[in-house]
């Protein structure tokens, strides 16, 4: 393959929407990212913002039906993704495509080895034989850091503990030393000092096997620790996106502001007002609007705005984002009493 | 896991005591027993030698004056193979139970082949495709199943395609060969009576318990590896539905394939263990009664102590040290 | 304490009250005496004083009391199992109906999620028919009794031979060997299978959740016993053990369907207690303690409630074997034979396939339907009541 | 806040759970959920504490209320030991003290409207009169953010963070003086969870509360707490005021957490101290200080000169020995291609192939700095590739020992308000006990406490 400029991953206008009971349910509602290669980019946004199933779209591996995806593209590598076959798909996951879940315990599958589980996905893509794939499975341990790879190989996952699974489910992803790596929040159900060492491990893994990743986690101090680029979803949308340093230290949605101000351990907490607003009837306007506490008449109106790009790479999606040049609309004082709606279950 | 293994043997073997005590004491608690010593009275008005029909009743499982010589006697007799007399074959029970399992066999064991492959198959299907039209259909089917009363059912396949079609016969005769065509047609409508049970309960067990996986986070991993759609059903969605279905395999299914037969045989006349049974009832013949009852229970215990011991194989995770 | 006061707007007295003005000294516990539980224990031990007087000075042959209205005769004499099916509805009147009458709220959420499975609406219209027709069938349509003159009426609309006369509106269903009319013996065999299923369904209930909490609550040593009793009987298949005991102490109804009580329950108790177990382990279980709630108070509120669910669910989805059993053994022959059960009557038409076919068919297909009905009840009760499922 | 008046004092309170099998419930073991905690809570004060899962925090806040008989230790409740409460003292401490839950989903029974549940504390201690429950309710459920209507609804009509207003409304319907909180706010989305913290201090404020809060964010933590105490396998190893012990931690652990904390910060990332391993099994936890097995800055043995690296590897050596490392585990690490089933192990293995394995393994040099070492480890080596690991077991646990293994460290005042548990605290241990080669990354940031 040829190293090119062109982005790794590019994912455009992508609509995935889930038929329920309820209606439809526009989990992922036109968002567009670039990935490139070895940078890791991070999706951050609270649960319900449609960051998991924006990943897991990718490779398609959201449940159809009830999911479908119903609009967009997304090319890896310049080919579009959406248009491939099934034994294309089933090719590009766990080979060019890693993947890593939320939940290490329920990630390993409690019947066969972690040996055997890490070998199926070597078989899936490569002919090797029993002893090869077998030698590169402990390789594979050992390079996530599992001390006696040998021996521990032959275990059975309840044998290991959250973190060392959580770094068996790593070695799955990298068997067939994937181009590009999906992080679903990796660290989310561990420890701080188990979720460091995975942050480490992470860093340490994208140098030696030369990837991307895409890492997805509700967590900004997460995000400040791993990522090169930062997408910010909320409702199915893109609010903002950036590098890092753009997000954190440059901020330009009201809405990636507001989550800023209300982790916890910091001085001043600002919580954020209301609740998530409803998945199959989503509001007007932004998504943002009826918590945000510089929202217009305008911000009402029309669909989500396009994301303008402030400067290079540092895109928002706000009707007032030139506001750092023309002045702020008055903050309007969206705080009351916590209107119990009821929407979310 | 040797030590597991011996000990569900043991347990085994208490079940099986207690079994057999409960069943003791049910029967010599019971006006039939009581009915026991006038047997000897009856068989002499029916114009048998005095000594002779005590002698008989020697023959009986669980005679003794004593309730704790009867019970010696009862378990001591069970134990030997010594099953005491059927007054209605005039032949020791174990003998006329050699003689007819294998009218039960016949028929019993490709309904169980058939339905644990087909309601595996269809229940896993169904899973996988749930809410599609294909998973509404089997899950009918599966209702139906359960719910339509065997007996009836076989009425119903005998008034449509023996008496109303004449396509095949109406009972079961025993002048064919085992092996020949012409049995396997007299079976065909008793094997889809046992199995269509079978099949729908077996579907369902398997639907849900391989629901439970369908969206598990290891399914999705396996997706993500690049594994196809069947390696990951067989993989990684039967493969771990199996360790509880096995359970259910024993314990449901094999009672419902023991009391669909024995119905089954009193409809269509085959001289298996359940019609041996049925007449035994009617005849009041106490030992051969006690013996075609107990006969599936034994087999229930046995079947138990594999299903265990596959368990230990098919979890990994079983914890040896308790149970 | 806190002396704070708050001063919110005021509409009538109680309204100045906030928590923390209470004085909690002036307080301490007791127990509610509502009308719904004192009528519940009057009626059920109203029923069950009848009975025992009944049972003592009552005459067999005599009904208690004798009215004639039309074509409606009442005329009760009730046996053993007649009381009992009488306690058994009021049982299922003051806990099942008066609780969901109580609590509109929570009934409208229940209804909203039965609902959605269309089946189990058309299934609960059907056993309500069902239910109605057991419970007031035999006395407006009658017993079926004997009359040779009749034997072998086919159904309406239906001839032996095209063009000749068929059967009459006089037997809708046809009439049996012995002239029966099928209507009747359809009526008294659904009150059969509902005395049955709702007699057993109430027998598995009580002793499964009594069995399973208390191994749940005490644990150790007694859990250890009585589990392992029951892992013993579920080993034993149910069809021989009731066949077995049928045989050694059967005969009439009532026996039968102790029988049947008394053999079904274990399964049921071991899922009562596994659920009792896990629900011991949520966190408002915790939170009652921490109020200081006593152990009773927990038990009967919090613990008994959430796994009746469990409990209502299981029994239902017991109900259709019961039935079902009862109808294999009068089909054998091994039932009561002074009843018209459903299984009886297909028996009785399994000789008279070639001639009169409906004799077996139409007590088989009300017999299927009611079964599939309960199964289908039973499954939509589960997804509506499992609390997982929320 | 520390001069008030004590309202909570908990000393030395253990609570240990035995493990049994079979019929007769033989004890094969004891998990020390909590062994041996003291602290104290003035009124009006937050106290937190923090620790990873499993380390027993929660058990404490649950033995702390009496949901949980406590093995050993006293908890006084205003000067009361309610450890010695009898049923009635104890029902009338119930509403001087209440917790919320972790789980908002589970901690509602949800067959009961949120009335109801709120209700239950007040019809539990006797408040007979229906009406005057309602108003008092509905009042509250205005004051914790929500309508007065929502009385009638169900837990599941409500979203997460709704229903932990709820939980806090239950909680205070009692008027209680303490509030124990596990985990708040945990299952909640970032921006809910600030929503319930400030509604916790305005309460607080409001009410006069004192607040145990339980948490394994030490955001969490720093934000609401006045004092904190941090929580290791069933230990306190260090407690303190909460700015001093962010800004000044004095246990290796304390400072292993702060510096995990992944923060908003990008000035310093990917720069922090790592932990090594897993929290090791409660039911049989270190000897010595508990965190000796996992400590960047354990104590080296008198009479080595060793890198702290060096010194940490060696003693994971230790360890690993000492677990049982037998001549087949050496094995697959020589020859990791064998399968299971296949492999043949011989009576002895190649020295200096054991050698180059393990030192690989574990991360040491050829040359680890001090000969005598060396030659401590050489041995070991020897001796477990001839298939003697008892004896390799021995030389390392003679050769190698630290006061961490040796001795459990107490809690020592080392401010006014502020212990800890270590024995680099210790004032005989302050000098040498503190490695003296302090180059390399890791070993830079001993002095210098992160944030």
């Amino acid at each position: 393959m040829t190293m090119t400029d062109d982005p790794l991953l590019s994912i455009r206008n992508l609509q995935t929407y889930f038929h329920t009971d309820d209606g439809v349910v526009k989990a992922v509602d036109g968002v567009s990212f670039d990935v490139d290669r070895g940078e890791t980019v991070c999706i951050v946004g609270e649960s319900g913002s449609g960051k998991s199933v924006t990943s897991e779209s990718i490779t398609q591996l959201i449940p159809i039906p009830p999911g479908e995806i119903v609009g967009g593209e997304v090319y890896f590598d310049g080919e579009d993704v959406t248009e491939l076959s099934t034994g294309e798909l089933q090719e590009l996951r766990g080979g060019r495509i890693g993947h890593v879940f939320q939940n290490p315990q329920g990630a390993l599958n409690p019947v066969y080895t972690v040996g055997y589980q890490i070998r199926e996905a070597i078989d899936a893509h490569h002919d090797l034989s029993k002893a090869e794939a077998r030698q590169r499975a402990i390789r594979l341990l050992e390079d996530v850091g599992i001390p006696e790879a040998a021996t521990r190989i032959d275990d059975y996952p309840h044998e290991f503990s959250g973190g060392m699974k959580q770094r068996v489910v790593i070695a799955i992803a990298l068997a067939c030393e994937p181009d590009l790596l999906i992080a679903d929040e990796p660290t989310t159900a561990l420890d701080v000092t188990i979720e460091a060492q995975i942050l480490d491990l992470l860093r340490d893994l994208q140098d030696e096997y030369d990837m991307s990743i895409v890492f997805i986690t509700h967590d900004l101090g997460v995000v400040a620790e791993i990522a090169d680029r930062v997408v910010v979803m909320y409702a199915g949308k893109v609010m903002e996106t950036g590098s890092v340093e753009d997000i954190f230290e440059n901020s330009a949605h009201p809405y990636t502001e507001a989550l800023l101000e209300c982790l916890p351990g910091q001085s001043n907490l600002e919580p954020i007002p209301g609740t998530l607003p409803s998945a199959t009837d989503p509001p007007d306007g932004c998504r943002f609007h009826d918590r945000c506490e510089y929202a217009t008449e305008e911000c009402r109106v029309g669909d989500q705005p396009a994301l303008s790009e402030i400067e290079d790479g540092h895109g928002v999606s706000c009707v007032h984002w030139q506001r750092g040049s023309d002045g702020l609309p008055e903050p309007t004082d969206v705080r009351g009493p916590v209107r119990s709606t009821g929407g979310e279950r | 896991m040797k030590a597991y293994i011996a000990k569900r043997i043991a347990w085994t073997f208490f079940a099986t005591w207690v079994t057999l005590t409960i069943t003791f004491l049910l029967l010599d608690f019971s006006p039939i027993s009581a009915a026991g010593a006038e047997f000897v009275d009856q068989q002499v008005q029916q114009g048998m030698d005095a000594d002779e029909a005590r002698e008989l009743y020697q023959e009986q499982l669980g005679h003794g004056d004593t309730a704790w010589e009867r019970y010696t006697n009862f378990m001591v007799g069970l134990a030997t193979f010594d099953w005491g007399w059927s007054s209605m074959y005039s032949q020791p029970v174990v003998d006329v139970i050699a003689n007819s399992w294998i009218y039960s066999f016949q028929y019993v064991f490709p309904a169980t082949v058939l339905s644990v492959i087909l309601g595996f198959a269809i229940g896993l299907y169904s899973a996988t495709h749930q809410y599609t039209k294909e998973d509404y259909a089997a899950t009918l089917f599966a209702f139906t199943g359960i719910s339509l009363p065997n007996f009836w059912f076989a009425i119903m396949l005998i008034l449509i395609f023996a008496t109303m079609l004449g396509w095949l016969p109406t009972y079961y005769s025993t002048d064919v060969a085992l092996l020949s065509l012409e049995n396997a047609k007299q079976l065909i409508l008793p094997v889809i009576v046992l199995s269509t049970a079978a099949i729908a309960s077996e579907m369902r067990y398997a639907r849900a318990e391989s629901l439970e996986y369908v969206h598990a986070e290891f399914v999705k991993t396996a997706r993500a590896k690049g594994l196809s759609e069947n390696q990951v059903t067989i993989r990684h969605i039967f493969r771990p539905a199996m360790v509880p279905l096995i359970t259910i395999l024993v314990g449901d299914i094999l009672g419902l394939l023991f009391a669909g037969g024995y119905v089954i045989e009193v409809i269509f006349q085959i001289p298996g263990l359940g019609l041996v049974s049925y007449e035994a009832i009617i005849q009041q013949d106490t030992p051969l009664v006690l013996a075609t009852v107990l006969i599936p229970v034994f087999i229930a215990i046995i079947g138990n102590l594999v299903q265990d011991i596959c368990y230990t194989i098919l979890d990994p995770r079983i914890d040896f040290g308790d149970r | 304490m806190s002396t704070e006061t708050h001063t919110d707007g005021t509409r009538d007295g109680h309204d100045e009250i906030t928590f923390e003005d209470v004085d909690w000294e002036e307080f301490d516990g007791g127990l509610e005496w509502t009308r719904t539980r004192v009528a519940a224990y009057l009626t059920m031990g109203g029923i069950a004083l009848a009975w025992l007087l009944d049972s003592l000075y009552g005459s067999r042959r005599d009904p208690l009391v004798d009215y004639q209205f039309g074509p409606v005769e009442f005329a009760p004499n009730p046996g053993n199992v007649e009381w009992l099916f009488t306690l058994t509805l009021a049982v299922l009147f003051f806990y099942c109906l008066v609780p969901l009458y109580q609590n509109p709220r929570r009934t409208k959420h229940y209804w909203k999620e039965f609902k959605k499975n269309k089946a189990a609406v058309a299934s609960l219209v059907f056993l309500v028919f069902i239910f109605l027709v057991a419970v007031f069938g035999p006395f407006i349509v009658g017993r079926p009794e004997l009359d040779l003159a009749n034997a072998y009426q086919p159904p309406v609309f239906y001839s032996y031979v095209p063009g000749l006369e068929g059967g009459t509106w006089e037997h809708p269903f046809g009439t049996m060997q012995s002239g029966e009319d099928i209507l009747q013996t359809v009526v008294i065999g659904a009150r059969v299978s509902m005395m049955v299923g709702l007699i057993g369904c109430l027998m598995i209930v009580v002793l499964a959740s009594a069995v399973g909490t208390t191994a749940a609550y005490f644990g150790g040593l007694v859990d250890e016993v009585l589990m392992r009793f029951v892992d013993i009987m579920l080993t034993f298949p149910t069809f021989f053990l009731i066949l077995f005991v049928v045989y050694l102490y059967g005969g009439d109804l009532f026996t039968i369907i102790l029988i049947l009580g008394l053999t079904t329950w274990t399964a049921t108790s071991r899922l009562v207690r596994s659920e009792a177990l896990q629900r011991n382990e949520e966190q408002y279980i915790d939170a009652a303690k921490n109020v200081g709630a006593s152990e009773r108070w927990i038990i009967t509120r919090h613990l008994v409630p959430n796994v009746s669910n469990t409990i209502i669910t299981a029994a239902t989805l017991a109900i259709p074997s019961l039935i079902l059993y009862e109808a294999v053994l009068a089909f054998l022959g091994f039932g009561d034979p002074n009843v018209w059960s459903w299984g009886r009557v297909i028996s009785e038409g399994r000789g008279d396939l070639q001639n009169a076919w409906w004799i077996a068919t139409i007590p088989g297909v009300f017999l299927f339907l009611t079964v599939l009905a309960f199964n289908f009840l039973g499954d939509a009760l589960r997804d509506a009541l499992d609390p997982r499922h929320e | 806040m520390s001069t008030q008046r004590t309202l909570l004092e908990v000393r030395d309170l253990e609570k240990h759970f035995s493990m049994t099998r079979g019929v007769l419930k033989d004890e094969i073991g004891r998990v020390k959920a909590v062994d041996g905690i003291s602290f104290e809570i003035a009124e009006g004060e937050t106290f937190g504490i923090v620790g990873e899962s499993g380390c027993g925090k929660s058990t404490a806040a649950r033995t702390i209320l009496r949901l949980e008989d406590p093995t050993d230790g006293t908890v006084r409740f205003d000067g009361q030991d309610i450890t010695e409460y009898d049923s009635t003292e104890l029902k009338r401490f119930r509403r001087e003290a209440q917790m919320i839950f972790q789980d908002p989903d589970s901690s509602f029974d949800p067959r009961m409207s949120v009335g109801e549940s709120l209700a239950e504390p007040l019809i539990v201690h006797g408040m007979t009169d229906r009406e005057r429950r309602r108003s008092i309710i509905e009042k509250l459920l205005v004051r914790v953010g929500l309508q007065a209507d929502d009385i009638d609804r169900y837990p599941h009509e409500f979203s997460g963070g709704q229903k932990q207003r709820i939980g806090l409304a239950r909680a205070l319907v009692l008027n209680p003086r303490l509030l124990v909180a596990d985990e708040p706010v945990s299952a909640l989305d970032v921006s809910v969870q600030a929503e319930i913290l400030e509604l916790m201090e305005d309460l607080q404020d409001e009410f006069g509360l004192s607040i145990l809060l339980i948490s394994h964010n030490l955001g969490v933590v720093r934000h609401i707490c006045d004092r904190v105490g941090v929580m290791y396998l069933g230990e306190l190893v260090e407690v303190g005021p909460t700015e001093e012990l962010f800004s000044d931690p004095e246990h290796p652990y304390t400072r292993a957490l702060i510096s995990a904390i992944p923060s908003a910060d990008l000035s310093d990332r990917g720069d922090r101290v790592r932990l090594k391993g897993d929290v090791p099994d409660p039911s049989d936890p270190p000897r010595g200080c508990r965190f000796h097995t996992r400590c960047p800055e354990v104590v080296p043995p008198e009479g080595y000169d060793l890198e702290q690296r060096t010194w940490r590897s060696l003693l994971d050596f230790t360890q690993r020995v000492e677990e049982g490392m037998d001549l087949e585990a050496v094995y697959d690490l020589l020859h990791p291609e064998e399968a299971l089933e296949d492999r043949d192990v011989p009576e002895r293995l190649p020295t200096s192939d054991v050698e180059a394995a393990l030192r690989s393994e574990y991360d040491l040099a050829d040359d680890i700095g001090d000969p005598d070492a060396d030659a401590v480890f050489e041995r070991a080596v020897e001796r477990l590739a001839s298939g003697d690991p008892e004896d390799a077991r021995e030389t390392l646990a003679s050769e190698f020992t630290t006061v961490c293994r040796r001795a459990t460290p107490e809690l020592e005042r080392v401010g006014p308000d502020h212990r800890t548990a270590c024995h680099l605290a210790d004032g005989h241990q302050q000098l040498d006990g503190r490695p003296a080669d302090t180059d390399g990354p890791e070993a830079d940031r001993l002095d210098r406490p992160a944030e």
